[in-house]
């Protein structure tokens, strides 16, 4: 595999398809948690943490047990399902194991079960064709860009606690028109690569 | 030569040329004198005189009621007419003890000394105590708590301030021209109390006539050193004069003695001389009386208690319809709407303005221009604080350094969206300090 | 004595004579040079559309202050300001309804639903840009002229014989050299345009970003005068697209040409009219270095890799974007904070 | 439970996308016309209305515990089911909503009522539940799947609305006239709210 190819797949999944803005996935958390710099952060490594395993545990589960027995048409049931008891166990283990790290991530990991874009990363990973490689770096972009996001987002809507927004427009509505100029933004990386 | 100041801070006008070379005047001891028992910060001192009393100047009528408070003396000899709240120039009510002159101005016996050379350390801080001085250059902070340092701190230095930074006010500078022997014996009162030999004086280029004059003077003074400052507000803050002469910086939420210094201001030391050489207690105080609006500018020696109409009147009155009358330096000061407030301990100054040159300013959206920024002697960022204030989210102030802040106005005077961030901060301010006297 | 009229305002009593009008007037007097200079180069067109974006922007900040029940604040020249820098991103021969869109898009979304000035988080004429570029790509990228005073399509204001900007010129170039043209073509666009040309704006173009030497005018009366801008963001910005351009800008490492990528494109206008946005813009000096470093990258990534030839607006609302997490990361070390 | 309230519960009051906001992620992403908005909305009603009603003849026999990844596996294959419906009758609109189609299974408003109130509730009024939920949901899609396309492509259902002239801003159905969109709507809905 190219050094080039890692390089592309990186950029793609960060800026160019950016999940969040591009793509439209993984939106909840992306409006539910980016009141804050540091949870955004903290959410983020947590995506980051759950979409990467998720994204080997369905490879692999699709290579080895879908393909094999020629059951692709149950990814959905099998996808879900690996990644909520996945989410499930991590939540268990790193309560038992990482204590500071639960106590920093674990109020998010029941949030990810929901969070699309997990599944959607693991959907893709297979729909792309992706080795086992390119599908762990491609996890661990799409999580990148789904920080980035978040945490620029967070920033924006701190500094916009402080603005004085028209009563209509507070809450929801001034979120969506901010992800809107942010979108509108990314869409400067339309056609790198 | 090279100048020696503190980073960012403004350049107002000055100013000071309406009175910078006009020799202090005394005002006629006055009728009546109001004399509020709270001059100072700290605890109020307890009244010892009753209506009817007659008192004779320089006479206890208040003690001091606390580890920080002050003595309060009679200002002119009389009696004791009233005891009543009195509105003072910060807008708070004090209690305040009237007198109404018998005319004789007839003083207490007063204990001097020729020399100090055989006092103690803690002989001259009881002098001090008992005389009520108090920090002359506005904050009023009484001078003998300053002068006792924990046992743990380490006092390298005693530094004077004369940087009197705030545009208008020459009353520190007549000072140093006109009593410079004094003032110099009076640091000397201090390094002994100290029990230090290291005296530095700070003084801005604007003041240069009393820079040569100590310097002439103190030729043969190792222990007292005489440094030039470039002109900037605000010098005279204590930490940036602190940083601008000996480059260390007060930590925050500390005191100048974490660093080794106490600051005292020149006027200050003026009492200190007057209280040890001469035994008077702190009745009078020179003050710089200026502004466009009064006839006759002019600095001031005058008796504490004597009301700013009084102090109007005999500088000529107004010139034109005055519209605003400034208690203090424009830069801090307070507004007055009332004339019968008295003078107290820390009034530095009564800066008239004629109607027509005053402005009232509409507020208008912080552009985050960052000139704010840019200005802060405190490197805090006072346009994001005033927005904190705004929206009463204490808990961010407090994260930012709301509490470091000098409240200088720096920012206040820069800003063109004319927003009173002082004010939004000094909220701030004082309901964390309230939320902290609650824990 | 009567003084039942004094005054009684809160410390400082002294201000200075500067308010957030005189601001926004000294830059409308910053970008007249430009004004005349795109009006002298692309004709009446060009002063329609400028004058078009005033008078929308204006008037829909108006329209919205209204609807909110709100002071109007139109007179503090800050509508103005947006509607001549909209203008000056659009190229002279835009439809005027275009123009009147992009400039009501970008007083709407881009300010007063945040709650107007001094809130926005994205610089407003940047985002009407964006917006207009996303929505009718075409004619944003049909440039025509320049057609000098005296010259019969001077008064005309439809004639549009489209030209390639400088930029879309070499982003073309570029494209063939990487499916196989030879690479010494790059060095002839940097010959087909003269350094003067493009220096004085007489090229095709954007009608306000074309003439550096007008627009510089007008920034150093700002940067050195009226000090409201300070080094810190045009000097890295541009400074950071120049090493870029000469490093890997040409045929080969370090030939790049850099005062063609300094002065053809937007660059100039961004760096010293957009970038310095105070309202969008670091307010720490660390974090204004970081802002014209980072858009500088973005740029230059943009026209090298991406899919437009010019990355100026995008780069400044992508550090717009990002001003909230600088200025929280760039505070200024308190005075006396005891180092952690 | 009277069924016009149900509907005027899911429909207005309590819209899952206007008002819960649950369900962001289709409600943006393939709504760039209403065809496509209109197919996921009934998508997911189709899969709102099977899991409603499985979950609900089932809600005796699920243990307290485990109901969660029960309640998943329902609609995972109600979803699954779906999937090659269209894929077998609806093969264009099937490519264009890609990869939203499994994804109906992550959908919050589905799970939401599942949890909220077919686990709770009879037959028939999970089945009435189901139907204004979806109704509501649906109209959101399509109401934003119309202002998209009419805006952004000058069409209804891929007829042209108007004449050559029309330049529809094409920016409307792209991912940044998707946020536009639903914040403006947001906007407008609480505005008007207001007023009344």
């Amino acid at each position: 595999m190219h050094l080039a190819n890692i390089f592309t797949i990186i950029i793609a999944a960060v800026f160019v398809n950016n999940f969040v803005l591009m793509r439209f996935l993984g939106l909840c958390p992306f409006v539910g948690v980016s009141k804050k710099i540091e949870t955004s952060v903290g959410m983020g490594f947590a995506v980051m943490f759950c979409m990467t395993l998720a994204g080997i545990v369905t490879w692999l589960c699709n290579k080895y047990i879908l393909v094999r027995f020629n059951i692709e048409y149950l990814q959905t049931i099998m996808f879900i399902l690996v990644i909520a008891s996945l989410v499930q166990f991590v939540e268990l283990f790193m309560k038992k194991f990482l204590p500071a790290l639960y106590q920093a991530l674990g109020i998010f990991l029941p949030l990810i079960t929901t969070n699309c874009a997990v599944l959607g990363v693991s959907i893709l990973n297979i729909d792309q064709g992706y080795n086992l490689v390119e599908t762990i770096i491609n996890s661990v972009a799409v999580a990148v860009g789904f920080t980035l996001a978040l945490v620029l987002m967070a920033g924006m809507r701190e500094k916009l606690e402080l603005a004085d927004i028209p009563v209509s427009f507070r809450g929801a509505g001034i979120v969506f028109i901010t992800a809107g100029l942010l979108s509108l933004a990314f869409m400067g990386f339309i056609g790198i690569l | 030569m090279e100048l020696k100041t503190f980073p960012q801070g403004i350049h107002p006008s000055d100013s000071k040329e309406l009175t910078q070379e006009l020799p202090v005047n005394q005002m006629p001891v006055p009728k009546k004198v109001v004399i509020p028992l709270s001059q100072h910060i700290g605890a109020p001192a307890t009244c010892v005189v009753q209506v009817g009393d007659f008192v004779k100047t320089g006479q206890l009528i208040g003690e001091s009621s606390g580890f920080i408070s002050a003595n309060v003396h009679a200002s002119i000899s009389g009696k004791v007419v009233e005891i009543k709240d009195a509105l003072t120039a910060t807008g708070a009510m004090s209690k305040a003890v009237v007198i109404e002159g018998d005319g004789k101005d007839e003083w207490v016996d007063m204990k001097r000394y020729e020399s100090f050379d055989d006092l103690t350390s803690e002989d001259l801080k009881k002098i001090i105590e008992e005389a009520g001085i108090v920090g002359l250059g506005g904050a009023a902070f009484p001078t003998n708590v300053k002068l006792s340092p924990p046992a743990d701190k380490n006092i390298e230095y005693l530094i004077i301030n004369s940087a009197e930074c705030e545009p208008y006010l020459t009353c520190d500078y007549r000072v140093m021209i006109e009593r410079t022997m004094d003032t110099i014996k009076g640091m000397k009162i201090f390094m002994k109390i100290l029990g230090i030999n290291k005296c530095l004086i700070g003084i801005e280029n604007n003041k240069i006539g009393a820079y040569n004059t100590y310097r002439k003077m103190l030729e043969n003074e190792p222990d007292i050193d005489v440094y030039m400052l470039q002109t900037k507000y605000p010098q005279g803050a204590e930490k940036s004069l602190i940083k601008a002469l000996i480059n260390k910086e007060v930590p925050s939420g500390g005191l100048p003695m974490d660093v080794g210094v106490v600051v005292q201001n020149v006027g200050t030391v003026l009492a200190a001389y007057e209280a040890v050489y001469k035994g008077k207690p702190l009745i009078e105080r020179v003050m710089t009386v200026s502004g466009y609006g009064i006839r006759q500018p002019q600095n001031l020696l005058v008796r504490l208690g004597v009301s700013f109409e009084e102090i109007i009147n005999y500088c000529g009155s107004f010139v034109e319809t005055p519209g605003k009358i400034i208690c203090g330096g424009p830069m801090m000061g307070f507004a007055q709407y009332d004339l019968s407030v008295p003078v107290v301990k820390g009034t530095s100054g009564l800066l008239v303005f004629p109607e027509d040159t005053v402005n009232t300013y509409e507020e208008s959206p912080c552009i985050r221009c960052a000139k704010c920024v840019d200005a802060c002697p405190q490197f805090l960022v006072p346009s994001e604080l005033a927005k904190y204030g705004k929206k009463y989210l204490w808990d961010r102030a407090e994260e930012n350094g709301v509490m470091d802040c000098v409240e200088c106005g720096s920012c206040s005077y820069v800003c063109p969206a004319k927003i009173n961030l002082v004010q939004y901060i000094k909220l701030a301010k004082n309901e964390i300090n309230i939320r902290r006297r609650k824990k | 004595m009567e003084n039942k009229k004094l005054l009684v305002t809160p410390a400082p009593h002294a201000r200075t004579s500067e308010t957030v009008t005189s601001v926004m007037m000294d830059v409308v007097v910053a970008l007249i040079p430009a004004i005349l200079a795109s009006v002298y180069f692309f004709g009446i067109k060009a002063l329609v559309v400028i004058v078009t974006c005033i008078v929308f922007s204006v008037a829909s900040e108006y329209v919205c202050q209204r609807l909110m029940k709100r002071p109007i604040t139109i007179s503090d020249y800050s509508a103005v300001v947006t509607g001549i820098l909209l203008a000056f991103c659009l190229p002279p021969t835009i439809p005027w309804y275009l123009a009147a869109v992009g400039a009501i898009f970008a007083i709407v979304i881009g300010k007063m639903v945040f709650g107007g000035l001094g809130y926005n988080l994205f610089n407003p004429a940047l985002v009407g840009r964006a917006f207009l570029l996303a929505s009718w790509p075409v004619y944003m990228t049909s440039w025509s002229g320049p057609e000098k005073f005296l010259e019969d399509k001077w008064m005309s204001l439809s004639d549009a014989t489209t030209k390639a900007s400088a930029l879309s010129v070499f982003k073309e170039t570029l494209m063939a050299v990487k499916k196989g043209a030879p690479i010494d073509s790059l060095k002839e666009v940097y010959n087909n345009f003269s350094l003067s040309d493009l220096f004085l704006g007489n090229v095709p173009g954007s009608l306000g970003e074309t003439s550096v030497l007008f627009l510089l005018l007008g920034a150093f009366y700002l940067w050195f005068y009226k000090k409201h801008i300070t080094w810190h963001i045009p000097v890295t910005y541009i400074g950071t697209v120049g090493l870029l351009a000469w490093l890997f800008g040409g045929p080969a490492f370090m030939q790049g040409n850099v005062l063609f990528h300094v002065t053809a494109g937007g660059l100039i206008l961004g760096a010293f009219f957009m970038a310095t946005d105070m309202v969008t813009s670091p307010i720490t000096k660390k974090g204004r270095i970081i802002f014209g470093i980072g858009a500088g990258i973005i740029v230059f990534v943009i026209r090298i890799f991406g899919g437009y030839p010019e990355g100026v607006c995008y780069s400044i609302l992508l550090m717009n974007a990002a001003t909230p997490l600088i200025d929280r990361y760039t505070k200024p070390r308190r005075f006396g904070e005891v180092k952690a | 439970m009277n069924i016009i309230e149900a509907f005027k519960n899911g429909l207005f009051k309590e819209n899952p996308v206007f008002v819960l906001m649950l369900g962001l992620c289709p409600t943006l992403g393939v709504t760039s016309s209403l065809e496509n908005g209109l197919g996921i909305g009934l998508a997911t009603t189709f899969v709102l209305i099977g899991s409603n009603l499985v979950i609900s003849l089932l809600k005796s026999v699920i243990p307290k515990k485990i109901r969660i990844p029960i309640f998943i596996v329902v609609i995972a294959s109600f979803v699954t089911l779906v999937d090659m419906l269209m894929n077998a009758y609806f093969q264009v609109l099937y490519e264009k909503l890609g990869i939203f189609i499994p994804l109906i299974v992550v959908n919050c408003v589905i799970l939401g009522r599942a949890e909220a109130f077919a686990s709770k509730n009879g037959l028939f009024p999970s089945f009435i539940d189901a139907i204004s939920m979806g109704a509501g949901f649906t109209l959101a899609l399509s109401l934003i799947g119309s202002i998209r396309e009419i805006t952004g492509n000058g069409t209804i259902l891929n007829i042209y609305l108007f004449g050559s002239g029309f330049e529809p801003a094409l920016i409307m159905i792209l991912p940044p006239g998707a946020f536009f969109t639903i914040g403006l709507l947001v906007g407008a809905k609480k505005y008007f709210e207001e007023r009344r």
